[in-house]
């Protein structure tokens, strides 16, 4: 094929859309490309476009009512809060995160009824690995906040499903994908993979295609599971 | 000897029964494992599961744009309103400007997308409980909006709808056109539904006081969406968080009563009217210009998080993105609104019978590709 | 005391029976498939198809690897070639995992020269799963069915 | 001449008996095949769709390629199961429904007379002689269009139609599987909270009638040149009702409610057995149908009978009227399906013992009241 060839329309009688009028971005062609690495190295042009704009960042919360609030009552065990995006954003200690839960709860200036989330994330290589995170909601006040605690790997995290019926099952799967522990949890087993699976899923050491061969072979008996 | 040890299934007191996850009315692959005496349920086990294909480890191996089209496949019955709950949580997070046209065409056609999901709902909730000419009029209907999404999003189910920073294309030739003679027709459909369902006596019979939920209770228990406002909460995230444009138009949320599933019922029905209303605004003021706004090749929000939670047919369906800067999202946890009414299942159905269990899974309206993911 | 009467003369039943009765002589809404195809809409995005130029029958794609990149799933293989005279990139083989695509039509949207298509095509069943990888030859054969409409098979 | 007796004898009680019951037995089982789809048409169109239509024009052969298919099917015995239960549920549900159109009056009792007389004399090694063919040509045993007229009729088809739901209920036990049992357990309940409520609205027909004999009970209906359904429309609501609940049809199809119990009673049954179930549930609908007419709708009889301006109608058998009204019925069977939802299982109950049986209780009271009173 040409050079001039390149621009033109093939006019194929069906399944062709009128050109738009939206841009299309057309790369050069003798751009080095690979398969594997696509995303980092296609990215190299990414970054003067978005200096462009202003960056977001964290940004901190220090006069918020809510943080004083609960700095005056738990003290030390309330670490930050901030902001991102208009989300408040609370880092509390996981020693105190029960207390804290019931306070907003049952504190009628807070009065945060409905657990919107519960999960955790996988910071792997940190000195406390997993952190924790859940998003409540206040009906009355129309509010939403995040909720965040660290621990460490081999740390227990305090059940809320005393205080939301809602987190039962949100805790299980997070016991089940990162394989944290929850105290206070009645039925804490696996939810969404088999009862017999080895491995927690969402860690970030657990490959994407990873899979538990024992339990594969024995259940399904497959041998060998293609690559 | 071996007889009666066979025979225990008919000594036993309590009867243990799998219902899935190979059965009619489980709405895929739920398993519930029923505790029942005579009829009447004791207690029931929910066991999920089999669909889950991890969606969240997937789209933390793939681009932002790439996870896109697997998130059609969580709640592959509303996907578009999948997609665009994402889509909001990336767009803010890359400060991307969509075009007046973009969002108004994408309320539109989530509006599109709840209906459609309603209304597969009442074809399934019809006939599980036995009325099984509605679940062909509804298919009838739903056909229709699938025939838009075809023409607009090239696909019928999973549609891939959005793209980040607009829409894939402008509205095909027709659309218009076609969109309001859909909704034209519309309420004189589910009037029709109406007259086989609202007022027969069987479906009052059937649906009146089972599943009864307070809303304080349905508050605790995480419930959303149409099961919340069944019990009589007036929460909806397009009116107490509006997104996506949707401060603009004028809706109702209808709520109900009791908390049952008849009101619920009601409720649903009640939704796709005022989402009909929406989509004639939507119709009427549609501006013109471009549907995809600028937005880089490479998405890479910057270091942060954001919870986008939109209201999908369902209930509250939330995204939880952390970013760390690169080109995959370093966690996107999806707050499926399913998964979490779904748990509310084993307190509904003690004590009901086991005719019930079926019309309480279907008033919850879950979709296991969501509950699993 | 008229909504007793209601109940008793079962007119909730009657005014469901008076609809279905009523739709029973209407006409059906049923698409009779395999004899009647459906038309799909322009952007459907169904089976793919390597375009060639229509005027010198070469192919389109420049093996720039987008689409390869862009995949989801990464079923798309582009092979390609330097030629030593032109010093241009040249496709030398193309293979498209039908049996693994999401139909997400990302692959189209990259391409930039309309090289990928995602075409009407929706009837991809296949016996193996080998036959459902496709090489570049299929690919560019692309969709040899046409026709639409109740006269299919005659 | 004895001899001419005994053929005689022979051929009234015996031979055209014999040949009517294979001609019944045939047509109706053609007449079920095709009743299915008629309600499988007739379902999608009420729903927009078009039904069967690959297999012959508009599918009439459906029927016959389904019929194959049962029978070509393999026949599973699940392992812990009571194989021999298991085997004879189906027949134990399927006789008892063919049973009942022994006494089915089809058509007047003279029905056949001129029919006989014709044919007997294409038999010529018979002998017979013109008064001996006439003889059996008047002969109500042979000439009617029933097989048999007994005086206990109706008793005969209330007992033999509750043998069939042993059918059913053995067929859920046997099959040791969670919901056939709950289905033959919701049958069993079912059928004799109805048989009760569906006898008391016979009972009102049969005070008026007089007699237990059904070919008697249309035979007054001609007499009194009306339809009983005109006398006792309460009693026939109440028989419609229950008939469906009596042939498990929606809304009350809860022994085999497949989106509750998957296939009730038939869950594990497959194939040739499966379709002996199948064959007997749709048999009994034509069996209820038919008592229907019988009992209301003037069996044979054309409409308005005492109107002397319609007696052009006459020309039209009485045969083709009684099909003709059994169709209707199956029709309404139908469209009933098509239209409503199911009722739970306590509902049904509730409904069978404190509102049918009780107004059919009184309505059995009003009646024999009446006639006492004024007749």
């Amino acid at each position: 094929m040409s050079e001039e060839d390149k621009p033109k329309q093939p006019q194929e009688p069906e399944g062709q859309e009128a050109p738009e009028a939206e841009e299309k971005e057309t790369p050069t062609p003798s751009e080095p490309s690979s398969k594997s690495a696509a995303p980092e190295k296609a990215a190299k042009p990414a970054p003067p476009k978005a200096a462009r704009k202003k960056v977001l960042s964290y940004e901190d919360l220090e006069e918020d009512t809510l943080l004083q609030k609960l700095k005056e009552k738990f003290s030390e065990h309330i670490f930050s809060a901030q902001s991102f995006l208009h989300q408040p954003i609370y880092t509390v200690s996981v020693d105190c995160l029960y207390d804290v839960m019931i306070e907003l709860k049952d504190s009628p200036d807070w009065d945060f009824d409905y657990l919107v989330d519960l999960t955790a994330l996988d910071y792997l290589g940190d000195d406390k690995r997993f952190c924790m995170v859940y998003h409540l909601y206040s009906y009355k006040h129309g509010k939403l906040i995040r909720i965040k605690a660290r621990i460490s790997e081999e740390e227990v995290v305090p059940s809320v499903t005393s205080i939301w019926k809602t987190a039962d099952w949100m805790e299980r799967e997070v016991y089940d994908l990162f394989g944290i522990e929850f105290s206070g949890h009645d039925n804490l087993k696996r939810i969404l993979l088999p009862d017999d699976w080895h491995g927690h899923p969402l860690r970030k050491d657990y490959d994407i295609k990873l899979q538990d061969q024992a339990w594969i072979k024995k259940h399904l008996h497959i041998r060998k599971t293609p690559e | 000897m071996k007889a009666m040890e066979e025979s225990t299934v008919l000594d036993a007191k309590v009867l243990e029964l799998n219902m899935g996850p190979q059965h009619p009315s489980t709405h895929g692959v739920l398993r519930v494992k029923l505790k029942l005496d005579g009829e009447r349920v004791v207690d029931a086990e929910c066991i999920i599961g089999y669909l889950h294909r991890g969606v969240e480890k997937i789209s933390e191996n793939r681009s932002y744009i790439e996870c896109v089209p697997y998130y059609d496949r969580t709640d592959y019955i509303a996907a578009v309103s999948n997609v665009y709950g994402f889509l909001l949580g990336v767009e803010a997070m890359m400060q991307i400007e969509v075009p007046k046209r973009a969002q108004y065409i994408r309320i539109m056609m989530t509006e599109f997308s709840r209906i459609a999901s309603h209304l597969l709902w009442l074809a399934t909730h019809a006939i599980d409980i036995g009325a099984m000419t509605v679940f062909l009029y509804c298919f009838r209907e739903r056909e229709e909006i699938l025939k838009l999404f075809e023409a607009l999003f090239g696909a019928r189910l999973t549609t891939h709808a959005f793209r980040v920073g607009g829409l894939w294309k402008d509205l095909p030739p027709g659309f218009v056109e076609a969109a309001r003679k859909f909704i034209d027709e519309f309420p004189e459909r589910v009037d029709e539904y109406e007259q086989l369902l609202t007022k027969n006596r069987i479906w009052m019979a059937r649906t009146q006081g089972i599943g009864v939920i307070s809303g304080k209770e349905a508050i605790e228990w995480g419930l959303t969406g149409p099961v919340l406002r069944g019990s009589g909460v007036r929460h909806d995230v397009r009116k107490d968080r509006p997104y996506g444009g949707y401060e603009e138009f004028d809706f109702d949320v209808p709520v109900g009563e009791n908390g049952d599933t008849y009101d619920r019922y009601l409720v649903r029905l009640e939704e796709m009217h005022q989402s009909r209303r929406i989509i004639q605004q939507v119709l009427d003021r549609l501006p013109d210009g471009p549907v995809r706004g600028k937005a880089p090749k490479i998405v890479k929000p910057p270091v942060g998080e954001y919870y986008s939670g939109i209201d999908g047919p369902r209930g509250e369906l939330g995204y939880y993105i952390v970013s760390d800067g690169s080109a995959h999202p370093f966690r996107v946890r999806i707050r499926p609104p399913t998964f979490i009414s779904l748990q509310v299942l084993r307190r509904l159905v003690k004590g009901h019978l086991m005719a019930d269990v079926i019309a309480i899974i279907g008033t919850l309206d879950i979709v296991l590709g969501e509950v699993d993911r | 005391m008229i909504d007793f009467l209601k109940r008793i003369f079962l007119v909730d039943i009657l005014k469901g029976m008076a609809l279905t009765f009523r739709y029973t002589y209407r006409k059906v809404y049923t698409e009779q498939y395999p004899l009647e195809k459906p038309k799909l809409a322009e952007r459907y995005r169904g089976a793919p198809r390597l375009n060639n130029d229509p005027v010198t029958g070469e192919t389109l794609c420049i093996a720039c690897d987008l689409c390869a990149e862009i995949c989801p799933e990464d079923l798309i293989v582009v092979g390609s070639q330097r030629d030593p005279e032109s010093r241009k990139k040249v496709l030398t083989h193309y293979t498209f995992d039908t049996s693994r695509c999401l139909f997400c039509g990302l692959c189209q949207e990259v391409c930039p020269t309309n090289a990928i298509e995602l075409t009407q095509d929706f009837e991809l069943a296949a016996y193996d799963r080998r036959s459902m990888v496709w090489d570049r030859k299929r690919l560019e054969k692309g969709w040899d069915r046409i026709d639409f409409g109740k006269d299919y098979h005659k | 001449m004895n001899e001419n007796v005994f053929i005689e004898n022979l051929l009234i009680y015996a031979v055209i008996p014999l040949i009517k019951i294979v001609v019944i037995v045939l047509v109706l089982s053609g007449a079920i095949a095709y009743l299915t789809l008629l309600e499988r048409k007739l379902i999608a169109h009420i729903q927009v769709r078009l039904g069967p239509m690959r297999v012959g024009w508009h599918g009439l052969l459906q029927p016959i390629a389904d019929g194959l298919k049962f029978l070509l099917k393999e026949d599973i015995v699940p392992a812990k199961a009571d194989a021999l239960i298991f085997t004879i549920a189906p027949a134990i549900s399927l006789i008892p429904a063919f049973l009942v159109f022994a006494v089915v009056p089809f058509g007047p009792p003279d029905m056949l007379q001129d029919f006989l007389g014709w044919t007997l004399g294409w038999f010529p090694f018979l002998n017979l002689d013109e008064a001996t063919t006439e003889r059996i040509a008047q002969n109500a045993i042979a000439s009617g269009g029933y097989v048999t007229d007994i005086n206990i009729a109706v008793l005969f088809v209330l007992s033999v139609s509750s043998v069939g739901i042993l059918g059913i209920i053995l067929g859920g036990w046997a099959s040791n599987s969670k919901y056939p049992l709950l289905g033959a357990l919701r049958s069993t309940a079912q059928m004799v909270s109805y048989e009760v409520a569906l006898g008391f609205a016979i009972i009102g027909v049969l005070l008026v009638a007089g007699s237990l004999s059904l070919v008697e009970i249309v035979q007054n209906q001609q007499q009194e040149q009306l339809w009983y359904i005109f006398v006792q429309p309460l009693a026939f609501v109440l028989f419609f009702i229950c008939g469906l609940a009596e042939t498990n049809r929606l809304p009350f199809d809860l022994p085999e409610a497949e989106t509750e119990l998957v296939g009730g009673f038939h869950t594990e049954y497959s194939g040739f057995r499966f379709s002996l179930f199948f064959l007997a549930e749709y048999a009994n609908m034509i069996a209820v149908s038919a008592i229907g007419v019988v009992l209301f709708w003037g069996g044979w009889l054309r409409p308005f009978p005492s109107f002397e301006w319609l007696n052009f109608l006459n020309f039209i058998p009485g045969v083709v009227w009684f099909l003709g009204k059994v169709f209707l019925f199956l029709y309404v069977f139908i469209w009933v399906r098509g239209t409503l939802p199911r009722f739970r299982f306590d509902q049904l109950m509730q409904y069978g013992w404190k509102i049918f049986l009780p107004v059919a209780m009184a309505n059995v009271i009003v009646t024999a009241g009446v006639i006492l009173a004024f007749l």
